[in-house]
């Protein structure tokens, strides 16, 4: 009897297994295989569209060595963007970390209030933060110059000065984005042990050594997802570039997704866009493969020192 | 009521083996304790034998009916969990009696059960809290009525005591095991803490590395370890262990310049390691034959007990002055001399393998 | 004493700092939406009240807004309740159930891997793909080509917020007799509550703000805010007044959520939190 | 307006109800079409509510339906490479700009008209701007003879603005030459409210710019000279002084940092009457003559673009043109052609200029529009009109473009100087070219 009712119920739990997994992958291999493949693939080839047919001829490494030889702007868009990804990030997860740890000692009138303001910049679409912050940061008449104006300082020419322009795309990304971070550490710090931050509060002295040595470890599964999709997001920074500054002055503000996009897209080079796309794809994995090993070394050390 | 029987039970992890090969008899109504420090795979074991571990080979069979492939939800098994596991968002109630739903039981049945239940743990009118409501020991008697209503073959518990302060603790064990006498039914524990598994336990199984050091009643355990390793693991302060040399003096045997008094004549001489328990010396002022000095160090008083460390030429010490000797330990000072020297046929004796000898 | 409120005060004028920096310019950008375009271009700050955009964005034969809204919100929902059942059922079996290795990393490794792409790349993909069909400009291909596009970042939130979850809790249930099914829907998803909001504002956000996907997978009586609102920055005219109304609009039902259900939402991820 | 909102709210509603009711009622309404509806993709524009109208009165007029399908124009190429290439086209006309005009054509997408009606030509006094509307697919390039493949839709060209108040006060005339311009300029500027002149130098639009400096210089980018064969002479010195010209207006009497200056800030500055003098798109006089986004109604002018040294004057090309593809069924394209013919009728294009639109005819007058004021750009349109050129005649010209753009932008903001720009454009341009299949020489580096 027992033995029956469990063979029902394993067959219920492998069923379920396959239920549980089968709606993620069936919309990754309907969805994904095709487009990312056909990336793939493309990146071997030219195309050209004659007679209302596609000409696909097979060039070989030719775009990747175009890429690696000849290519300019999209050097310096990887340039820029690792500048980006790396102050930006960290900007947003500080801010973020703060004001979800600031939110969650709030009292709750304050705390509503806060929660409110500080998600609004994510419920704006990014077409109009772009729009909107390249209005604002004019040289001309824009707000930021008028309060600056107030006080005595500027005009100062936010995008159109080269040496500035990126500081201002990253200054529009951390705005539009910290709220990202600040809900998920909210998430994360709503979900840790009351009982532990309360224990914290009395073995450690002052509120840094208790967020230093109690609150930080406790967070790090949330802190390191988080940067990852930050740090992967970053890379794929596009709206706010195109409508901010569209990469310039110059190349100031080029970063790899506009690159690709341009090529992709303003210039139909799909074979070279689709090159460009591979070897970025390649390189993100690759850091993120070891900075994963990295961190594994890391741990493996500290648990044979332990 | 019924049996539990392990038979060659192996659980990897990739390469690491946590549990090489174990076999364990377990009786009817019996309460075992599973002891052993962390990492000694007993909590593994546990839940192998509750079905939420994969098995590797061997088999666990419940009054020799195989269980091994079985759903830890058929296996008429119920676990207390260390962390209690209670359902936060389900009223105590709903945590005691969703095992019942679980399986269809009956309304009526269902609201004996939980009645009955709450009755014997005292959790009357408490009923429709959620457990985060409730304080750590009232969170631990649902976890237990969680278990009870069920009326399972086998009850499994994974070191449930351990989120308790100690005064809660020494109450809890003494209830946990008075419940387990009166509903009689077969009892593994899992513990990391001697003391729980000398008080409660029927059998102690003290496991180290997966392998099961040694089986047997608490006071065999206590009186007879097998190895260095059950020595050391039980008893607090822990054994009093010496490395040393055994010699026969005139047919005196002695260890180091301990005599041993009780000892077996055909003990052969060589490198040993000695183990006394700390109340196990007869203690005086006055040199004793055969004895060492201790230089006394520091000094617990425990109310009955005083224990004293100090030093002897043998090495680190701890003795124990029990409520006898009080006239001596009062006024006793740290830098002071006293003697010492096991007591007759109180000792042990390990060999470089660190087995007990004799082997009996 | 006096080094700790110190300490305080300029904690707090941080935080509210930072919440007029947020605060002044989104409140600026929606009052533009009151505004002549001439004043806005100009940075006037107090400026005459006007309607016209709104009555441009709202009646103007060249918008269909409250269609659009209509759109963004079938698109966001039903984008966002695929997506978070999806990725929760999928979170909760590669955490904690006995799944072959290579299908927990050809699964997470290609979520990540697409994750990381820019889907700019993928649209022209998937055009060809639903029109192929016959399904280009339907809800349908709109709202799957959202939920695969959101899925990767769904599925590891959810797998961090379902492996936040006592293990124990798990093996409670496998031993009160829960199948993994019932596990699932039982304890697990009443108890990710608190991730799962987290997740679906998330997701419903980048559902309800992408435009690229939804400009080449939506036609006339499928489109989207963004697209809707996209179409006023034209190539020689930004109607700042329209896109500005046309955001407030689109944000409005967030902003009542988020005025009002504030504290359902705060509680709701504190309920989700396991003590 | 009532009457709007109610209609407005009525077909909100039904159709947020049930799409396909409203489809099966609009198509029950249209029963007096005799021609099949045809489907069109458009971009929003501030022209785009003329080019409604012009679609009602038709509807009105014939019964036939032409449904609008309206993108942002940042979305419409992709809009429409998507219909074309695949098997069966959702669009039966296509509104393409001039930017990519050489792509579609030539891709081959686009059925010829003549094809869909026999020997069909363009009406007399409509305009081509230079050929554009014909593609000749063995030379790969725009040219009289090749095969009629759209009709213009709206004529767009660059035209010189100028502050009528800020001339007044300063006793100005409208430049002829450039040297003029930046005379004209230099006063201005020095007057220390205005700028002279306000660039449009931004990255993604600086080659369009660029482009009317290096024709009125007689310098171009790049000459065929043969089939499949290419000389590349944008470096040349004709060259190096459009760009010096360029640059020099751009750097010395305007606004700073004209590197980021796109159409958003130029229109910026001349509606609030800061800039005095720009050269943008007639598109933009709409706006500029509306109280609602401009401060200076009735004070702005249009000129024909200053000419070069050896007085030629060009202007580029920023129209569209409607093609019919050819992957929809041919009673499609016949309603489809019908629609373009009809709308391209003198009769029609008054009426649209009439409606805000910018006309793609030249011989419409200010006497046709009965002397209005508001449609006084309509002389300076059309004369900028007969000189509109097109920079990049190739099927890459958008490569091109982008290529070179970097280079010419990165001089406006003095990273290079204007012969290492050119330089370097040349360098991009040929390789663009010759990964276009043409056999490619360049002018020695300067």
């Amino acid at each position: 009897m027992a033995a029956h009712h469990t063979e029902i119920k394993a067959r219920r739990n492998r069923r379920w297994i396959i239920f549980s997994l089968l709606p993620a992958a069936t919309l990754f291999i309907v969805l994904t295989a095709f487009p990312v493949i056909n990336l793939l693939g493309l990146s071997f080839f030219h195309v050209e569209w004659r007679e209302g047919a596609a000409q696909f001829s097979l060039v070989g490494l030719d775009n990747f060595t175009r890429l690696f030889t000849q290519e300019d702007i999209f050097w310096a868009g990887v340039r820029n963007n690792i500048i980006f990804a790396v102050v930006a990030v960290s900007c947003q997860m500080v801010l973020g970390f703060s004001m979800a740890l600031a939110v969650k000692t709030a009292g709750s009138r304050g705390r509503a209030a806060l929660t409110g303001i500080f998600l609004l910049p994510i419920i704006v679409p990014p077409i109009v933060i772009g729009t909107m912050w390249r209005l604002i940061m004019g040289r001309e008449f824009g707000l930021a110059n008028t309060v600056l104006g107030l006080v005595g300082l500027g005009p100062v020419d936010w995008l159109g000065n080269p040496d500035l322009a990126l500081a201002s795309v990253i200054f529009v990304d951390v705005w539009h984005w910290t709220p990202f971070v600040f809900l998920l550490m909210l998430a994360g710090l709503e979900s840790l042990d009351g009982e532990v931050l309360e224990a914290a509060r009395i073995d450690t002295s002052g509120r840094w050594q208790q967020i230093r040595h109690v609150v930080l470890p406790m967070m790090m599964p949330t802190i390191v997802i988080t940067l990852l999709f930050r740090v992967i997001l970053s890379f794929k920074v596009f709206d706010e570039v195109y409508l901010l500054t569209s990469g310039g002055p110059g190349t100031a503000t080029e970063v790899v997704n506009f690159s690709i996009y341009r090529t992709f897209f303003r210039q139909d080079q799909v074979g070279y866009g689709a090159a460009m796309s591979v070897v970025t794809l390649f390189s993100i994995t690759l850091v993120i493969i070891l900075a994963r090993a990295f961190v594994q070394r890391r741990a493996a050390r500290r648990q044979a020192a332990a | 009521m019924s049996n539990v029987s392990l038979k060659g039970l192996k659980k990897s992890y990739g390469s690491v083996e946590v549990i090489p090969s174990l076999d364990l008899d377990i009786r009817s109504g019996e309460f075992v304790v599973l002891v052993g420090p962390s990492g000694s795979g007993k909590s593994t074991l546990l839940r192998m034998i509750a079905g939420l571990e994969a098995v590797n080979d061997g088999t666990v069979s419940v009054d020799g009916e195989d269980v091994t492939e079985r759903d830890p939800g058929d296996r008429d098994m119920a676990m207390v969990f260390q962390s209690y596991a209670l359902y936060p968002h389900m009223t105590v109630a709903e945590n005691m009696t969703f095992a019942l739903r679980m399986r269809g039981t009956g309304e009526a049945t269902i609201s004996k059960r939980l009645a009955d239940a709450l009755r014997m743990l005292s959790l009357e009118g408490l009923d429709q809290r959620k457990p985060g409501q409730l304080s750590g020991g009232q969170r631990q008697r649902v976890a237990m009525g969680r278990a009870i209503v069920r009326q399972p073959r086998v009850f499994l518990f994974d070191e449930p005591l351990s989120n308790l302060d100690a005064k809660l603790r020494a109450r809890t064990r003494i209830e946990l095991r008075g419940l387990h006498d009166k509903l009689g039914a077969t009892s593994i524990f899992v513990t990391h803490d001697q003391i729980e598994a000398m008080t409660m336990a029927d059998r102690i199984v003290l496991l180290d590395k997966g392998h099961i050091q040694q089986v047997g009643s608490p006071r065999e355990i206590y009186e007879k370890p097998r190895n260095r390793f059950v020595a050391s693991f039980i008893g607090s302060p822990e054994i009093n262990l010496l490395e040393g040399d055994i010699r026969d003096e005139g047919g005196t045997i002695f260890f180091e310049q301990f005599a041993l008094r009780g000892a077996w004549p055909d003990i052969q001489p060589g490198p040993y390691t000695l183990g006394v328990r700390p109340e196990n010396f007869d203690i005086s002022r006055a040199p004793l034959e055969g004895g060492v000095s201790l230089e006394v160090g520091a000094i617990e008083y425990t109310g009955s007990d005083t224990f004293v460390f100090g030093s002897s030429p043998l090495g680190e010490l701890t003795v124990k002055i029990d409520a006898d000797g009080q006239d001596m330990a009062d006024g006793l000072r740290a830098g002071e001399t006293l003697h010492v020297r096991p007591a007759a046929g109180a000792w042990h004796l390990f060999d470089a393998s660190g087995s007990r000898v004799p082997e009996n | 004493m006096t080094r700790r409120s110190l300490g305080a005060v300029v904690a707090n004028s941080i935080v509210w700092g930072y919440a007029f920096l947020i605060l002044g310019p989104t409140l600026w950008v929606l009052s533009n939406a009151f505004k002549y375009k001439i004043d806005i271009i100009t940075g006037a700050t107090f400026s005459p009240f006007t309607w016209i955009n709104f009555q441009e964005l709202l009646f103007s034969r060249q918008s269909d807004f409250l269609m659009n809204l209509f759109n963004s919100a079938v698109i966001g929902v039903a984008s966002t309740a695929i997506v978070i059942v999806i990725a929760t059922m999928a979170a909760f079996t590669l955490v904690y159930l006995e799944v072959k290795p290579w299908v927990r990393w050809a699964l997470l490794g290609w979520a990540l891997l697409f994750h990381m792409l820019p889907n700019l790349t993928f649209v022209g993909s998937w055009y060809l793909m639903y029109s192929s069909v016959g399904l280009h400009g339907t809800y349908f291909a709109v709202i799957m080509t959202h939920a695969v596009q959101n899925l990767p970042m769904a599925l590891f939130l959810m797998i961090s917020f379902v492996g936040a979850l006592p293990r124990e809790l798990i093996q409670a249930a496998r031993m009160d007799g829960c199948t993994y099914a019932q596990v699932f829907w039982r304890i697990v998803f009443p108890l990710v509550r608190g991730g799962m909001i987290a997740a679906t504002a998330l997701t419903f956000i980048f559902s309800w703000s992408d435009f690229a996907i939804a400009l080449t997978l939506t036609s006339r009586d499928t489109m989207t805010v963004p697209v809707a609102i996209a179409t006023f920055a034209q190539e020689y005219d930004i109607r700042y007044g329209e896109m500005a109304a046309g955001t407030l609009l689109s944000i409005m039902p967030a902003l009542v959520l988020i005025l009002i259900g504030q504290n359902f939402i705060v509680r709701g991820l504190l309920a989700g939190a396991v003590k | 307006m009532h009457e709007v909102f109610k209609r407005k709210a009525q077909r909100g509603a039904v159709r947020a109800l049930a799409v396909a009711l409203l489809m099966s009622a609009g198509a029950g309404a249209a029963s007096a079409q005799d021609k099949p509806t045809v489907s069109m993709a458009i971009n929003q524009s501030p022209w785009l509510n003329s080019f409604v109208a012009m679609v009602d009165q038709y509807e009105k007029e014939t019964g036939n339906v032409v449904e609008l399908d309206v993108s942002p124009f940042g979305g419409l190429l992709e809009k429409i490479r998507n219909s074309v290439r695949a098997s069966e086209g959702s669009y039966d006309i296509v509104n393409v700009n001039s930017l990519w005009l050489s792509e579609i054509y030539s891709g081959g997408f686009l059925a010829p008209l003549a094809d869909i009606k026999a020997d069909y030509k363009l009406a007399e006094g409509v305009l081509s701007y230079g050929n554009t509307t014909n593609w000749d697919s063995s030379a790969l390039t725009f040219s009289a003879d090749g095969a009629l493949l759209g009709v213009p839709v709206n004529g767009n060209v660059q035209v010189l603005y100028y502050n009528t108040e800020i001339y007044d006060r300063l006793g100005l005339q409208p430049p002829k030459t450039w040297e003029e311009l930046a005379a004209n300029a230099k006063k201005i500027q020095e007057g220390g409210e205005n700028y002279g002149f306000v660039p449009r130098s931004a990255r993604d639009s600086i080659v369009y710019n660029f482009t009317p400096y290096v024709f009125s210089h007689d310098a171009a980018f790049f000459r065929i000279s043969g089939p499949n064969e290419a000389e590349v002479v944008i470096n040349s010195p004709e060259g190096l002084k459009a760009l010096e010209t360029y640059v020099g207006i751009a750097t010395e009497a305007g606004p700073p940092g004209p590197g980021n200056i796109a159409q958003g800030e130029l229109i910026q500055l001349i509606a609030t009457g800061k800039g005095g003098q720009a050269i943008a798109v007639i598109a933009a006089w709409g706006q500029l003559q509306d109280p609602n986004s401009s401060r200076v109604v009735g004070k702005i002018n249009a000129a024909l673009l200053p000419a070069g040294p050896g007085g030629t004057v060009a202007s580029s090309a920023g129209h569209w043109v409607a093609g019919i593809p050819k992957n929809v069924a041919p009673e499609k394209q016949e309603a489809a052609l019908a629609f373009l013919d009809w709308f391209a009728q003198k009769q029609q294009q008054v009426e649209y200029v009439r409606a805000g639109g910018v006309p793609v005819r030249g011989d419409i007058t200010s006497a046709d529009l009965g002397d209005d004021a508001a449609f006084g750009f309509i002389e300076a349109y059309s004369e900028n009109a007969q000189h509109a050129v097109m920079g990049l005649p190739f099927a890459n010209a958008a490569e091109a473009s982008d290529a070179m753009a970097l280079s010419f932008n990165r001089a406006v903001i003095g990273e290079l100087t204007p012969t290492q720009a050119l330089n370097q454009a040349a360098a991009d341009l040929a390789g663009v070219l010759e990964r276009a299949g043409f056999k490619v020489s360049r002018l020695p580096d300067l």
